[in-house]
């Protein structure tokens, strides 16, 4: 997480000509067109945004500490988890680790010397910054107050509030990620290193290969609901408009139809990040490869079957439910053989704790009991209590922050060293690690009590009886609060002070860490020829440094 | 072994029940299925997180790293543990699925002899009308043990009809019915919420349930002002509209004859079969052109607009009572 | 892309059968077919389709992947609109009897 | 750093060789119309299931659309469709003046087509008050389907703005392409712009095969269809 500009007058002793000493000045950063800095570029603006999201909801949690409010009024409150949401889920989650990770790793793990697209990409980052704009500019301007699902026809034609502008930065981000995907799709079918196959890539690819489907196939239809959406409050007339016959339910189906698979563009990066880390630290070969790699895309495609659970109690149809139910039991399944294949690399492999190993294993733990709990909404007669309470919330924070912001800043950690050529304090990453589990399971667990109890989401006073836990959801989200303060610290810290890097300080395989950290501008000095299987630790000499 | 399996079970239960605060109050007759589905999830999932974590901390303790420049040997796949990793989760998922969807289906379905309540929400309060004309706001009553079905729309926006107590919750859409139904099984006042935001005042738009013996019930019915049943108003507006002038009794109008119409299933112009319900009479005084019956002609005009949704929901009523009134005369 | 060039008289006798098929189409919904009006036109608009993407935008000569991602699009397009279908269409059918007893009469709508 | 010894003309140094390059630029296009699809896709999905429910509206709608600029329009595009197939087979073969007049004649027949949809037919729904959100009128004759009938227009203009939008970007691309073409940039050796941007103008093309029939045709034009 960084948020001061590299200083890279500062590198590393004895350093060599490098992607961040290759040119400098800020037009050398704006006009870049190699994929690092573009990676860097995004890294600085979405922990910007992700610390904007963050501050509302500690708003929101002090606010909730009084069962009549103890901070702002109901509109306040509204706007507050509204722009939380829109922030984290549209401007954080969906791009953070395949427009940084994926960004600064795909050519390198498969050996190229940039995306099949560089210009594209840069135009990628423009995009989304024009976006953010527009959403900040709905904050500044009031706010807005329809909840991030912007459901019809409260958003039509009922709130008073900068729904325009919000939509609008929703909709032009939404083409950052189409063109993202659509050039790791390209890149990673067309511009592998000689020798390396389908079956030799790195996880992570293959993980970023499924998000980019559904970059490719989901975010169109977001983006022309959302632009209907627009259409019928500029108009007072459109299609979900009930006056007309239009169906305000049909806009839950073309929102969900994206939104449900955006789920796993969350967290199919991070569960690529997860195989790299698991295995790196326990240097074992991941305990079968195929099935972790096909449970991706069939996560991926199972995804688009599974929207109408999130309409269980809507009046959808009670036929349509039960296939949805169905389908939302399957897609369970491939996320469960990737833990258990996680599980099972660790067994007789030689596991050491350092940080970003300490992030994985935080994900498992949480990923597992958000996975789980799917199931109680996945179940059609427990849905019908559960839909729209508390309960939803703790679940989908346990996949989505649990998972994969754990994942995020897992990955982060173990590739901050080739990224910036810098070590950072281990002993604070692991403090830090801790205090975040510790902190995010205070903060979200007491809300499945919360939701089973029956207090609703997105209410800004509450009865009194639900008073005690929702104290003890505030105080562990000002755990966790300064859990993620702790990183943004140090790792910022370390970017000046931090000791020198060498290629490889974790003893990793994997072609990024054949190159010298900070990586040169083309990656490679020549492009590498592949003749092994990933993580074939057992027959490799690789050591740290 | 089943038997001892059956009581280890009913004890988890019982003592899940009883533990303060973990539980809300169950107080319909659905309640009970929804929480021994709950417990069982709540169970499968302490089980593989505790299976999970356990694996995942012995592990990291037995095969800790001891030396730097350790290589552990490949230990292979194995397709046999693939296989039961998928498959198991697979049955259990299965099992969990035919479970809550019998579940679901079995507390979709309202008993035939329901006592019906009409429902309409608006920013932000819930009007409540019962078909003896008593009007409340914000608050139901409701007696014990008998089943109570709702009916529902909405003025505005989408709201969501949530009772905790009783494991009930449907969305309330503007333009549409939408129903649920309960028994309560438990005198008392319960929490009643809107669950679907829906505006400034969303956490503000709650209101009580108040469960009451069948006899406080009437005599609570029987306190309430009110110059006429919903039925009555129903039959004012049909009279004022003149729809009767379409819809004779005897069936020689231009329109079907409305008597005994209320449950049976209609053939449309489409050919499809539809259950004459709430739904559909709304349908047909709002959109006629979409319910158009195959043996008349679809020149009825909309009615939308001339009539606001109580008087469309006192139509319904109207509409209904003249099918019981034949049951009526065919019992005679 | 690929190298193949297509001979000019190809392109413009896929240009002649285009024309004609939107001739076809028009003339057709002048003539009373009942429900297969619109299954002409629908047929018609594939055919058309098909000549364009296989011939002017050369998909006939280019690799397997090509046509995947293209036949990816449509299966895709076609599971948004089955599934919402399923819904829209099925929304007043009233729960059927209890337990799985209610699976016979489910299936039965379907075949 | 390979140092590449020849650049070809349009080189890009990121890859191997020209042939990976063309390879990218293409599937690149293919992955980009895949998304089109899906964005229209959502309003196709939206008119599927509105036709089903509201039948005798869209019909009542249909038939107020007059079908000779519709299948005017079909010939117009895919006569430029023609063009453009011809002004690639130009660059294939190495015929530079030809590629420019092919390539002009593609943007006239695509702004030949834009002016008969506004001019011809937009303008003349705005008059008739068929125009939703702005004065529209339901007329007494439409009988009871009368209130659905903005549905259809709603879907009318959506749909066809949304493809004259595309429309015009396309006309963008060929201007550039159209100077580029002059410049003398393309070569049998090098024409993936050309080729990528001919994808996109068909793609366009077929949007409007499928739109023509889907908004002029449906229910049938026979005396009495749709009744």
């Amino acid at each position: 997480m960084s948020t001061a500009t590299i200083d890279v007058h500062e590198a590393p002793a004895g350093s060599h000509v490098n992607y961040l000493n290759a040119k400098y000045g800020v037009k050398s950063w704006l006009l870049t067109t190699d994929h690092k800095r573009i990676a860097l570029l995004y890294l600085v603006s979405i922990t910007l945004m992700f610390f904007v999201g963050g501050f509302f909801a500690v708003l929101m949690r002090l606010h909730l500490i009084e069962p009549q409010g103890a901070l702002v009024q109901p509109e306040t409150y509204n706007k507050l988890f509204t722009m939380h949401g829109v922030i984290m889920v549209f401007f954080f989650l969906v791009p953070s680790i395949p427009a940084t990770l994926g960004n600064f790793l795909v050519p390198m793990m498969i050996g190229a010397r940039d995306l099949a697209f560089p210009r594209l990409n840069l135009l990628s980052w423009y995009i989304y910054v024009i976006g953010a704009c527009f959403t900040l500019y709905a904050v500044i301007s009031g706010g807005v107050d329809t909840g991030w699902t912007f459901y019809t026809p409260y958003s039509s034609s009922f709130s008073h509030t900068s729904v325009i502008p919000t939509a609008l930065g929703v909709f032009i981000t939404g083409f950052s990620s189409i063109l993202t995907g659509l050039n790791f799709v390209v890149t990673i079918h067309k511009m592998r290193a000689p020798g390396l196959t389908w079956f030799r890539l790195p996880l992570f690819i293959w993980a970023i290969y499924a998000t980019s489907i559904i970059f490719i196939l989901g975010t169109p239809v977001i983006a022309i609901t959302l632009f209907l959406l627009g259409l019928e409050r500029l108009l007072h007339i459109g299609i979900f408009d009930p006056a007309i016959g239009g169906d305000p339910i049909l806009f839950q189906h073309l929102f969900w139809f994206y939104s449900h698979p955006a789920v796993y563009i969350m967290i199919l990066p991070g569960m690529g990040v997860m195989s790299e880390l698991v295995t790196c630290f326990s240097r074992k070969k991941i305990f079968g490869y195929s099935f972790v790699a096909f449970s991706s895309l069939s996560i991926a495609i199972i995804s688009f079957l599974v929207w109408g659970h999130h309409m269980f109690v809507t009046g959808q149809s009670i036929y349509a439910g039960l296939i949805f139910s169905v389908l939302s039991f399957m897609v369970a399944i491939p996320s469960a053989v990737k833990v258990f294949n996680w599980t099972a690399t660790l067994y007789k492999g030689s596991i050491s704790y350092d940080a970003p190993m300490l992030y994985a294993l935080g994900f498992i733990g949480l990923f597992t009991m958000g996975g789980l709990t799917g199931l109680f909404l996945a179940s059609l007669a427990t849905d019908v209590h559960l839909n729209g309470t508390y309960f939803i919330v703790a679940h989908f924070h346990y996949i989505m922050v649990g998972g994969a912001v754990m994942a995020y800043l897992g990955g982060i950690h173990f590739w901050w060293p080739k990224i910036t050529g810098r070590l950072y304090p281990d002993g604070w990453a692991r403090f830090a690690a801790l205090v975040i589990f510790v902190g995010f399971n205070l903060t979200f667990f007491p809300q499945f009590m919360l939701g089973y109890l029956g207090m609703p989401r997105r209410f800004a006073v509450y009865p009194a009886e639900f008073q005690v836990l929702n104290v003890m959801s505030s105080a562990g989200a000002s755990i966790l609060g300064i859990g993620y303060l702790i990183p943004l610290i140090y790792l910022t810290w370390s970017m000046r002070y931090g000791p020198a890097a060498g290629p490889n300080p974790w003893g990793a395989k994997g072609l990024e860490w054949t190159t010298p950290s900070p990586p040169p501008t083309e990656n490679f000095e020549e492009i590498p020829v592949v003749t092994e299987d990933a993580y074939d630790y057992a027959h490799s000499t690789v050591t740290r440094g | 072994m089943i038997g001892s399996l059956q009581f280890g079970w009913n004890f988890l239960c019982f003592a899940a029940m009883q533990a303060p605060q973990l539980r809300p109050e169950a107080a319909s007759s659905i309640a009970e299925g929804v929480d021994h589905l709950y417990f069982a999830l709540t169970f499968i999932t302490l089980f593989f997180t505790f299976v999970i974590f356990s694996t995942i901390l012995f592990f990291m303790v037995k095969y800790r790293r001891r030396a730097e420049n350790e290589r552990p040997p490949d230990t292979g796949e194995h397709l046999g543990l693939e296989l039961a990793w998928t498959i198991i989760p697979t049955l259990i998922c299965a099992g969990l699925f035919v479970w809550a969807s019998s579940l679901y289906f079995e507390n979709s379905r309202p008993p035939s002899a329901s006592t019906e309540i009409f429902v309409i929400g608006k920013q932000w309060m819930w009007h409540i009308q019962h078909p003896e004309g008593v009007r409340e706001i914000n608050e139901l009553h409701v007696p014990l043990g008998v089943p109570v079905k709702l009916t529902m729309t909405s003025e505005d926006v989408i709201h969501d009809f949530y009772i905790p107590a009783f494991r009930v919750k449907k969305d309330v859409l503007p333009g549409r019915y939408t129903s649920l139904w309960f028994q309560a099984t438990k005198i008392g006042t319960y929490h009643l919420f809107c669950a679907q935001y829906c505006g400034a005042d969303h956490a503000e738009m709650l209101g009580w349930v108040y469960v009451m013996s069948p006899a406080d019930y009437e005599a609570w019915l029987a306190g309430g002002s009110t110059s006429q049943s919903m039925q009555q108003a129903g039959e004012a507006i049909f009279n004022k509209l003149g729809c009767a002038s379409c819809h004779l009794s005897d069936g020689t109008g231009r329109g079907p004859s409305l008597v005994g119409i209320y449950g049976k299933q209609e053939t449309l112009k489409s050919g499809d079969k539809r259950l004459v319900d709430e739904a559909f009479i709304r349908q047909a005084i709002v959109n006629p052109n979409s319910v158009a019956l195959q043996k008349y002609p679809a020149i009825m005009p909309t009615f939308q607009g001339q009539v606001n949704e109580e008087q469309v929901l006192q139509l319904v009523a109207y509409v209904k009572s003249l099918a019981s009134e034949e049951r009526k005369t065919d019992a005679k | 892309m690929s190298d193949h060039v297509v001979p000019v008289k190809l392109y413009i006798g896929i240009f002649v059968a285009l024309l004609c098929l939107t001739a076809l189409t028009t003339g057709v919904a002048y003539i009373d077919l009942g429900a297969f009006n619109t299954v002409a036109a629908l047929a018609i608009a594939v055919v058309k389709m098909l000549l364009v993407v296989l011939f002017f935008m050369h998909v006939k000569y280019s690799g397997r992947l090509i046509q995947v991602f293209i036949l990816a699009g449509v299966l895709f397009l076609a599971i948004l609109v089955t599934f919402t279908l399923a819904d829209e269409l099925t929304r007043h059918w009233s729960p059927t009897p209890t337990g799985w007893g209610m699976i016979v009469p489910l299936l039965s709508r379907f075949f | 750093m390979t140092v590449h010894s020849a650049h070809p003309p349009g080189f890009a140094h990121q890859f191997e060789d020209m042939q990976q390059q063309r390879e990218a630029g293409s599937l690149g296009m293919w992955v980009f119309l895949l998304t089109e699809i899906m964005f229209f896709g959502g309003l196709f999905a939206g008119y599927i299931i509105y036709r089903a429910l509201y039948l005798p509206a869209f019909e009542i709608g249909s038939h107020l659309l007059e079908v000779q600029f519709g299948a005017l329009n079909t010939a117009v595009l895919i006569l430029s469709s023609l063009t453009m197939a011809l002004a690639i087979h130009s660059a294939q073969v190495g015929k530079r003046r030809a590629q420019v007049w092919f390539l002009i004649t593609t943007m006239i027949l695509g702004a030949a087509f834009l002016a008969i949809k506004f001019t011809f037919e937009w303008h003349h729904d705005y008059v008739e008050h068929l125009v939703p959100g702005f004065g529209f009128i339901i007329r007494p004759e439409w009988g009871a389907a009368g209130q659905h009938v903005p549905m259809f227009f709603c879907f009318y203009f959506f749909m066809t703005g949304l493809h004259a939008i595309h429309m015009i970007i396309g006309i963008g691309l060929l201007t550039v392409l159209t100077v580029m073409a002059h410049r003398g940039r393309f070569a049998p050796e090098y024409y993936a712009p050309l080729e990528v941007s001919g994808l996109y103008w068909h793609f366009v093309d077929i949007i409007w095969i499928f739109l023509f029939p889907l908004l002029y045709l449906i229910g049938g034009r026979y005396i009495g269809g749709g009744h």
